[in-house]
């Protein structure tokens, strides 16, 4: 079962991108589909058998070896499933919605050249992110975390012939790889510290190393702390947090599809998933666990400040998945893991099912993707505007959606912590929600409402999406719509189903203090989300002129949000620029000091002294003789010397 | 006293023509200067009781060597003037190479000391002057002690024979030469042509 | 267990190879035909013999196998004397394993003087195998420095443009490293009385010889490794180098530096190599970085990945000094890697080099239209080059930072960097080459990998994934002869603190006097 | 009158002849390296300093009463007799190829 | 008085059975002039061969004979071994070239034969006056023939030069002799010896230095080395082959001689003359040699250079560095006789050419002449496997051995330099585009010596120890 839940894809991928030519688009396509549709069964069913099998109905976590990967002394590295309450989750929601996209794509890339390639690649990632999940060592899982992120680079730039898809997808792994970097080290420090790269033993470990110092970059640091910063950060590349989020609004280049499944769903929400699954490790480092809260209530409130000024769909979608990654990551800073995961599931079908609408509108509208190009389209494509309105609602956080829950949960928790930082975290969620809120508003109502501000081949040219891609997005929808409600006592309620994969300290347990939180905390992300909406409808409905004025009033601000808050240009004359120039700088130095000084230098000295001692063979037997005397003179000299002075010694 | 001043008669002139050969602007007043020195040196010898080798030294020298090169230098027509030129300029770097070698050496023979066991090391003492001659004495260690060496000396002046004759010698065209074998083997018919001559045609 | 000379035979062979082809009589073409399948067979044999080797291998073992003793040069003592233990023993498959791909390579390649051509590669395969078999330090130099002068041949006569200058550059360069080792071997011989590897490794010489020999040594590895900054012959060696030569250059040699620090540096000189160690470490972090920068500002191929070579082989020095046994393994196979890796992408080089005759990165864009094969094994190995998880590049590049974290923290953050660098140049390359619109007609125009070209290519990127998802059948059979040398190591370090122990004890008793 | 010189000759000092010697031998090194015009000349001087060595040579044979420095002597005599000619010939050879014999035109072969 | 015996004679067979064969020829050409020249050569290489197998007969027993002037004991044997080898090789190499170049004189290889007999006299000496003597006989011959295309102003130059300096260093070497005849009063080396031992004075010292100075000339040790490019550039290149092969192995082994025997007292002192000789010597050859275009010039750098390696064993002082000269010695020798085979195979146009560029594409022309000589090469800047390295490791093994860290160090350095001018040439053959075809055919004579030195460096590393073995017993009669 866990073999298939992994492998299906692999096996989807290794047929499909060898053998492409040969089965042909359809074959592929059926290949791959088939692989991870029956992955995601095989999901489902093991989420049933772990999360209530086993005889006392606690679940049935089960660890799968597969064969030695690494073994390097004490360092050793197997290839194993490790299926539990936490993985298996994970394991759903990756192939859930893997199976829409992959479905979605069928339809979605039916004009495209390399359908085979594309199916290809989605499934490559969907085994990656598979291995992720299910990985029982650090080593796999920065496997998993390499593949998807490979993945996602391939995708980013599957259409490799535009310039702005490869500078994307380069971008991207490339901030991945500072992420990666982080881990990295991470791992080096765990089993530093350690001895073992292997979850259980780290957390068996855990606790006793919750004193214990270490040496980094020549400072005595508190161990658990370095490690976890260093994993933090990369959980921080592939979870597009502030700082590391650069490439994510970039990736945006890539099919939608790849946008729905990496870039929204599944790849981005890695890095939650990394510190959830390291709980026990970070329980014991409660600065991390201040810097993720931190980091994760900056992320969701800049993301959300910049989302309300982008005017590409994709774009504003991504921004959004970027502040409800903050969420997540605070939710995790304060301890609420499991309202993490649970704002993850959800938002994986609500922000799948937005991404895929935003596909839907953006093949409708012949790959328009600028929203001040849209509008006024809602009567043509009414099922993607419905679905679309289920996304946008989920997101705000309306009530009874998946996301009133989640975010709730969330923010409650962020409450509960009673910290400066939770404290701090929680207000900024909560300005961050009244901004989702009214961008989603702002996105919907921009481009389905108003004017039709598209040429008129275009307008006449769309057409609602067919149904191979209409079916997936319903899936989703219901996603969007009942997972919040189904699932929240389970994931978040006073018996969730974690069991031990899950760590959280007694005196931490804020999931727990969630639910006993005043009143007003309870409803204040509800009214922010009404009110954002209600702003929406105002600007962007009614007085279309309202949102030019507010601009020019608060122009600062205004460019500040619109430019991103000046990362890429920061990045760009920070790190790239200087990298090149010193690339240049020392390629002429390898010629001019490292082989002038060197080699050449030395030949050509050599080639001085050469020619010096060949002028000295003057041809003139006077000289000859002269330089023999001088010789002779010269050994005399040094003896007579020697023996008339230096014999008394 | 006369001995004291005849090693300073013949020392300083062995000097001043040595000096007057390499500074002569003639070179045949060098080869004649050589000569002066040689002689005087011959002096020298005799002063120290060695008759034979100053008169082999005048003999071999003067005679031969010192004729040689008056020979040469006479035989190729060379023109004597701007010998000199240029040569100054070398002069101080000379001097002082030549004098550090000066100084060492006189310091060093001012001093000289002969080692102890030298004494025991002879290996042909010189016999009384007064019962055989220097020339004698050499003469009996020349053709026994010394053969080896003797003998090779031969084979290097027969080198320097072949070496000579194998640089200058020419076989000038149109020189010519008796042939004893030819004349010798010479026959009516080698030396008589008899040849018909047509009449009214010639030889 | 063999009971024949396999070790000689492996050596020896590719000879019998060039006695065969120096006897081909006829015209030029049929020459050249016979030539090459001469070669071929005869590197083919011997490849197939190393694999009967590998197989009856004892991967339990530490020790020498298949080892040879034979009296040589008795006059000095010094005897032939052939075995290998783990650390050689892939460094050997590595060496037969490439060299029938290099002419495969030059197949079509190479026009002019082929008889010649295959002469030098099994001349070359020859030494290189030596080489790594060698267990006497003097048979061990012969071989290691015999390898130039097929080198300089195999530059000088098939190079490129400034083919004279690099030719002299790489013999030179190496030479003079090489023969200040020469001097250190001679002191180590006249310090122990043997030549004998393995009795030299079990008898370190004192702390402060340890020091010099230590720096002689060093000279010739380091700059046959190469490392900062004795690196640059290697850019300009493997830019005018013929694709092949590149293969074995980047491929085999390289790896006889960090061999050596190995089998000679570490064991030998314990004490020295703790003291230099960290010195060694920044002269690595310095290399990762500094060439991972001119890497990315390359215009030509090759020089980009001959530059991306150096920072590789920082690495594995860095892994071989942390003296930790994830960093010695894992420098180990990543020599491995990075010799099939870049091997592979100098081949890759040399397929669009020969259809186009340049290796600039400007002239060549869009290549996945054209050739969608080549693309794919470009891609694959570009990622393997980057150390993705799966291929072979990662597990050595993971080791060898692991262990360098366990040595030194500050180091292995800053070699970190090294990753993302490499990811930088590697994927620009790449988008530059691969992707992107095809912009020149002719690079548009070219044709896809032929067969031939597969032929050699697929194999290289197969052992890629194998030994990037199961190093473990390498890693078994390298683990315990790694350990063994980091346990004389340990001991090495431990023997003379008890001499200075016992030293000190004696001065404290009065026994040896100030 | 032999003796009585042969006394002389002691009285006067090894040192005075060994200084002679010195002297002549160094006017003979000086003369080859001052000479710049002439190949005879420096003929001349090896020739000087062959003698100086056998003034050398004669004059330890008396201080040390052997007469092998007096058999050596002879033998250098010889020897330089022969040394003289090939010279000589030589310089015929060099002047018939080149015209001259000045030192410095006995240059064509140098670097 | 001694007795003069006739028997002692036995020891010094081959150099009077020389001198009586090359007298006889001497008639022989003069009767049949020169036109006999191609047969004295044969008849030169027969009656050496035949001195080859008297020596062979000979038991080299140690004993001094002729009043202590004469000696032959195994170290001379080997040496001489390598001189009459020399010998042949020269005359073997040289018959071509003298019809080619038009130096056909039957005084040719009379001449060689009396420079050999001068060189064995060398060896064998031991005493200052038999080695003066014997050193004259070869330097004569060597000045005559030097010059000997006298109608060549090059020729003539280098044997006017090679003359003049020969003849200085005669002078110093002969008042050197006298100072130590001074002090010692004596001249014979064993006397000297024991003398030495006793006492030392700084005359004797001076004296030493003086003989040393002279010696280093003939080797061509720098700083009395200039005259060496010069002449090997002038002389005709056989000649020059000759000087290269064989003179210097027997002023070589009359340095050993003199160090080790008479003046092995004052080692102090010379240990530090002839490191500086040794090093200056490695220097001087190696970047001297770097801008040479006139291969023969360069050979003359080369030889110098090696001449340098050579002298380290001597400064190691000990059986292991003189037996490494040996070596390094034979196998320079054989190399020498390798690459002066080639460089006589380069003729155009009629005349021989001597510029490096000439070889330029020699390995399209002339394959076989062009692998022949990169392997030669190869081997002269001691890349193993060939013969070469290993006459540089054991030289620099004996350095080693005795400490001499510096020299084995500077040694190694230069030897790198001076591989660049050894690839240099391999660099014109195999690289450069190709010039004209040399002409003429290669007459069997040369042919053999070049594959024999070939063959020899490529396989010495198979067994090194024979050779190896005979120099080591051959230094042991020193100590």
């Amino acid at each position: 079962m866990e073999i298939i839940a992994v492998f299906a894809p692999l096996l989807g991928f290794l047929i499909a991108f060898l053998f492409g030519k040969q089965i042909g688009d359809k074959g592929a396509q059926f290949v791959t589909c088939a692989g991870i549709i029956s992955a995601a069964i095989a999901s489902c069913m093991l989420y049933v058998a772990v999360t209530m099998g086993g005889h006392d109905g606690h679940g049935d976590a089960r660890t799968v070896f597969l064969m030695n990967w690494i073994t390097s002394g004490d360092f050793i590295v197997n290839w194993a499933l490790r299926v539990d309450q936490l993985a298996v989750v994970m394991m759903c929601v990756v192939t859930i919605v893997s199976s829409c996209v992959h479905v979605y794509s069928v339809g979605y890339m039916s004009h495209d050249k390399c359908k085979a390639r594309f199916m290809a690649y989605l499934s490559l990632f969907s085994f990656a992110m598979m291995m992720l999940v299910t990985s029982d060592n650090l080593v796999q899982l920065f496997f998993g975390w390499e593949g998807v992120g490979v993945a996602s680079y391939l995708l980013i730039g599957f259409w490799n012939h535009k310039d702005s898809a490869n500078s994307a997808s380069i971008k991207a792994f490339l901030v991945n790889r500072v992420g990666d970097f982080g881990l990295a080290l991470g791992i080096f420090a765990a089993f530093l510290l350690f001895g073992t790269v292997q979850l259980d033993e780290l957390f068996a470990q855990a606790a006793g190393a919750a004193n214990q110092t270490m040496e980094f970059v020549g400072f005595e640091f508190h161990a658990l702390t370095v490690v976890c910063l260093l994993l933090f950060m990369g959980a921080m590349g592939k979870s597009a947090q502030l700082g590391l989020h650069t490439w994510l609004p970039d990736a945006m280049e890539g099919p939608t599809p790849v946008s729905a499944l990496i870039h929204a769903a599944t790849m981005v929400t890695a890095g939650v998933f990394l510190v959830a699954r390291l709980s026990p490790m970070f329980e014991f480092a409660p600065i991390a666990l201040m810097v993720i809260t931190v980091v994760g209530g900056l992320t969701a409130f800049v993301a959300a400040t910049i989302g309300m000024t982008q005017f590409d769909i994709k774009r504003v979608i991504a921004y959004s998945t970027m502040s409800q990654l903050g969420y997540m990551f605070f939710a995790l800073g304060v301890s609420a893991y499991s309202a993490a995961i649970f704002h993850l599931m959800t938002h994986a079908f609500f922000k799948a099912l937005l991404f895929l609408g935003a596909g839907s509108v953006i093949h409708a509208m012949s790959d328009e993707q600028d929203m001040r190009k849209m509008g006024g389209i809602w009567k043509k494509i009414p099922t993607t505007y419905a679905l679309m309105w289920i996304g946008s609602l989920a997101l705000a956080g309306v009530p009874f959606f998946a996301g009133y829950y989640s975010k709730d949960i969330v923010l409650e928790a962020a409450w509960a912590d009673h910290s400066w930082f939770g404290n701090m975290a929680f207000w900024l969620g909560i300005a961050a929600a009244l901004m989702t809120a009214f961008y989603s508003a702002r996105l919907l109502f921009m481009t389905f409402h108003g004017k039709a501000r598209a040429n008129k081949k275009v307008m006449d040219h769309i057409h609602e999406s067919p149904p191979v891609m209409l079916v997936p997005l319903m899936i989703l929808a219901a996603g969007a719509l009942g997972a919040g409600y189904y699932f929240y006592d389970t994931f978040v309620g006073h018996h969730p189903h974690w069991d031990k994969s899950i760590f959280v300290l007694a005196a931490n347990d804020t999931v727990e203090a969630a639910h006993h939180v005043p009143y007003w905390v309870k409803k204040l992300p509800v009214v922010m989300g009404m009110l954002g909406l209600i702003l929406g409808a105002v600007f962007y409905l009614k007085f279309v002129g309202l949102p030019a004025k507010f601009v020019a009033l608060f122009k600062p601000l205004h460019v500040l949000f619109f430019n991103k808050w000046f990362f890429d240009p920061l990045y760009n004359a920070l790190f790239i620029k200087p990298s090149l120039m010193l690339g240049k700088v020392f390629f002429k130095s390898d010629k001019n000091i490292v082989d002038g000084v060197g080699p050449d230098g030395v030949a050509k000295t050599s080639m001085r002294m050469g020619g010096l001692l060949s002028h000295l063979q003057s041809g003139y037997v006077f000289h000859y003789a002269f330089v023999m005397m001088v010789g002779l003179i010269g050994l005399v000299s040094w003896f007579f010397f020697k023996m008339t002075f230096g014999a008394g010694e | 006293m006369i001995a004291s001043l005849a090693f300073y008669l013949f020392a300083g002139i062995v000097l001043l023509s040595a000096i007057m050969v390499i500074t002569a602007r003639n070179p045949v007043h060098s080869v004649l200067f050589l000569i002066l020195s040689f002689f005087n040196a011959a002096g020298l010898f005799i002063i120290l009781g060695a008759e034979f080798i100053a008169m082999i030294l005048v003999i071999v020298y003067v005679g031969a060597v010192a004729v040689l090169f008056l020979f040469v230098v006479m035989m190729l027509d060379i023109s004597f003037t701007d010998l000199r030129k240029g040569a100054m300029q070398y002069v101080p770097v000379g001097l002082l190479v030549g004098g550090v070698l000066l100084v060492e050496l006189i310091v060093m023979v001012v001093g000289w000391q002969v080692a102890d066991k030298a004494s025991d090391n002879m290996a042909s003492p010189i016999p009384d002057a007064n019962d055989i001659t220097n020339t004698e004495a050499l003469g009996r260690v020349l053709y026994t002690d010394y053969v080896f060496a003797f003998q090779v000396s031969g084979l290097i002046l027969l080198v320097a024979m072949i070496g000579a004759i194998v640089l200058t010698h020419r076989k000038r065209p149109g020189v010519r030469k008796q042939n004893i074998v030819a004349q010798q083997n010479r026959t009516q018919a080698d030396a008589m042509e008899i040849q018909k001559v047509t009449p009214g045609t010639g030889v | 267990m063999i009971d024949f000379p396999i070790l000689s035979l492996l050596t020896f062979l590719p000879l019998v190879g060039v006695f065969f082809i120096l006897i081909i009589r006829g015209d030029e073409d049929i020459v050249a035909r016979n030539a090459r399948r001469v070669a071929l067979y005869m590197s083919g044999f011997v490849f197939l013999l190393s694999i009967y080797m590998l197989v009856q291998f004892d991967p339990a073992s530490a020790d020498f196998q298949f080892t040879e003793t034979r009296e040589w040069f008795a006059a000095f003592n010094i005897n032939y004397r052939m075995g290998i233990d783990g650390i050689s023993l892939f460094f050997v498959l590595l060496a037969t394993f490439l060299t029938p791909i290099c002419i495969l390579a030059s197949w079509k390649s190479i026009k002019t003087r082929v008889k010649e051509y295959m002469i030098t590669f099994l001349i070359l395969e020859t030494f290189m195998i030596g080489t790594f078999c060698a267990l006497d330090t003097v048979l061990f130099y012969v071989f290691f420095e015999g390898v130039l002068i097929p080198m300089f041949i195999i530059i000088g006569v098939w190079g490129g443009a400034r083919k004279i200058y690099s030719a002299f550059k790489l013999f030179l360069y190496t030479l003079l490293g090489s023969v200040l080792m020469l001097v250190a071997l001679l002191a180590l011989y006249v310090q122990v009385g043997t030549t004998d590897i393995s009795m030299l490794i079990e008898n370190p010489v004192v702390r402060d010889v340890q020091m010099w020999l230590f720096l002689a040594f060093f000279a010739s590895f380091a700059v046959k490794m190469p490392m900062w900054p004795v690196h640059t012959w290697l850019p300009d060696a493997h830019v005018e180098a013929p694709t092949a030569g590149s293969v074995i250059l980047a491929g085999v040699l390289l790896k006889m530096g960090g061999y050596g620090f190995l089998r000679f540096s570490m064991p030998m000189f314990p004490e020295a190599t703790e003291y230099f160690a960290p010195m060694i470490m920044w002269l690595s972090v310095i290399a990762i970085i500094y060439t991972s920068l001119v890497a990315l500002v390359q215009e030509d191929m090759k020089k980009l990945i001959a530059y991306s070579s150096v920072a590789h082989m920082g690495f594995v020095t860095l892994g071989i000094f942390s003296a930790t046994t994830q960093g010695v393994e894992g420098g180990i196979f990543q020599m491995l890697s990075h010799g099939i890796i870049s091997a592979a992408l100098f081949l890759c080089v040399g397929v669009v080099y020969d259809r186009l005759h340049t290796r600039e990165i400007s002239r060549y864009g869009g290549l996945v239209n054209n050739m969608p094969k080549y693309a794919t094994v470009f891609m694959l190995l570009m990622l393997a080059s980057v150390g993705l998880p799966g291929t072979s590049g990662f597990v050595g590049e993971f080791l060898t930072l692991m262990g360098a974290f366990q040595a030194n923290t500050t180091i292995a953050v800053f070699a970190t960097t090294g990753v993302v660098l490499g990811a930088a140049y590697m994927l620009v390359l790449y988008r530059r080459v691969v992707f992107g619109e095809s912009k020149n007609k002719d690079a548009a125009a070219m044709k896809d990998l032929t067969k031939l070209e597969y032929s050699y290519l697929v194999p290289l990127v197969l052992i890629v994934l194998w030994l990037g998802i199961a190093p473990s059948y390498v890693m078994d059979r390298v683990s315990p002869s790694v350990e063994k040398l980091l346990g004389q190591y340990e001991a090495g370090l431990t023997v003379n603190d008890n001499i200075g122990q016992n030293i000190a004890q004696n001065i404290n008793e009065g026994t040896i006097n100030e | 009158m032999p003796e009585a010189l042969f006394e002389v000759g002691l009285n006067i000092g090894l040192a005075h002849y060994l200084s002679l010697a010195a002297m002549l031998f160094t006017i003979g090194v000086f003369g080859i390296f001052l000479n710049r015009k002439n190949v005879i000349v420096i003929l001349m001087c090896i020739e000087l300093m062959l003698l100086s060595v056998n003034i050398n040579f004669v004059a330890f044979s008396v201080h040390l009463g052997d007469l092998t420095g007096q058999v050596f002597s002879l033998f250098i005599l010889t020897v330089a007799a022969a040394e003289a000619a090939i010279g000589l010939a030589i310089l015929v050879v060099f002047f018939r190829t080149k015209g001259s014999i000045a030192v410095e035109d006995i240059s064509s072969l140098k670097g | 008085m001694s007795e003069f015996n006739l028997s002692s004679l036995s020891v010094m067979m081959p150099e009077i059975f020389l001198a009586i064969a090359a007298m006889v020829l001497l008639v022989a050409g003069v009767l049949r002039g020169n036109q006999s020249t191609r047969f004295i050569c044969n008849a030169a290489m027969v009656a050496l061969v035949v001195a080859l197998l008297i020596m062979l007969g000979c038991e080299p027993s140690g004993d001094i004979v002729l009043n202590g002037m004469f000696t032959h004991d195994p170290f001379t044997f080997f040496m001489k071994f390598l001189i009459i080898i020399g010998l042949i090789v020269t005359l073997a190499l040289s018959v071509q070239s003298l019809y080619q170049d038009a130096i056909i004189k039957f005084e040719y290889p009379i001449l060689v034969l009396f420079a050999g007999i001068g060189m064995l006299i060398m060896v064998s000496a031991n005493d200052m006056m038999s080695l003066y003597v014997g050193l004259e006989l070869q330097s004569l011959s060597l000045y005559v023939l030097a010059s000997i295309r006298r109608t060549h102003l090059r020729s003539a130059e280098s044997g006017m030069k090679y003359f003049i300096l020969g003849a200085i260093s005669s002078g110093m070497l002969l008042f050197g002799i006298s100072l130590v005849y001074g002090f010692t009063g004596s001249t014979n080396f064993d006397v000297i010896a024991s003398t030495l031992a006793g006492e030392v004075s700084l005359g004797g010292v001076i004296g030493f230095v003086f003989i040393l100075a002279a010696l280093a000339f003939k080797i061509s040790a720098v700083p009395f080395h200039m005259w060496t490019p010069d002449v090997y550039e002038g002389a005709p290149t056989p000649v020059t082959a000759f000087f290269a092969l064989v003179p210097k192995i027997a002023a070589m082994a009359l340095i050993i001689r003199l160090l080790f025997i008479p003046f092995f007292a004052i080692s102090e002192q010379w240990f530090q003359m002839v490191w500086f000789l040794s090093f200056a010597s490695m220097a001087v050859g190696a970047f001297a040699g770097l801008r040479q275009h006139n291969i023969k010039r360069l050979l003359a750098y080369s030889s110098i250079g090696n001449i340098g390696y050579a002298l380290i064993g001597i400064v190691a002082g000990n059986e292991m560095g003189l037996s490494a000269i040996l070596v390094y010695l034979t196998l320079y020798m054989v190399m020498t006789a390798g690459v002066f085979g080639i460089v006589l195979c380069m003729r155009r146009d009629g005349a021989a050419v001597e510029s490096i560029s000439d070889l330029a594409g020699l390995s399209r022309n002339s394959p076989w002449l062009a692998y022949a000589l990169a392997l030669l090469m190869f081997s002269m800047s001691g890349i193993p496997p060939l013969a070469g390295f290993f006459g540089k490791f054991m030289v620099f093994q004996a350095a080693v051995h005795s400490g001499l860290y510096i020299l084995a160090v500077v040694g190694v350095l230069t030897s790198v330099v001076a591989a660049y001018y050894y690839l240099r040439i391999i660099k014109t053959m195999f690289f450069d585009e190709p010039a004209d075809k040399f002409e003429g055919n290669i007459e069997f004579g040369r042919k053999l010596v070049i594959t024999l030195s070939v063959a020899f460096i490529v396989l010495f590393i198979l067994n090194p120890s024979p050779l190896v073995e005979m120099a080591q017993s051959a230094v042991h009669s020193l100590f």
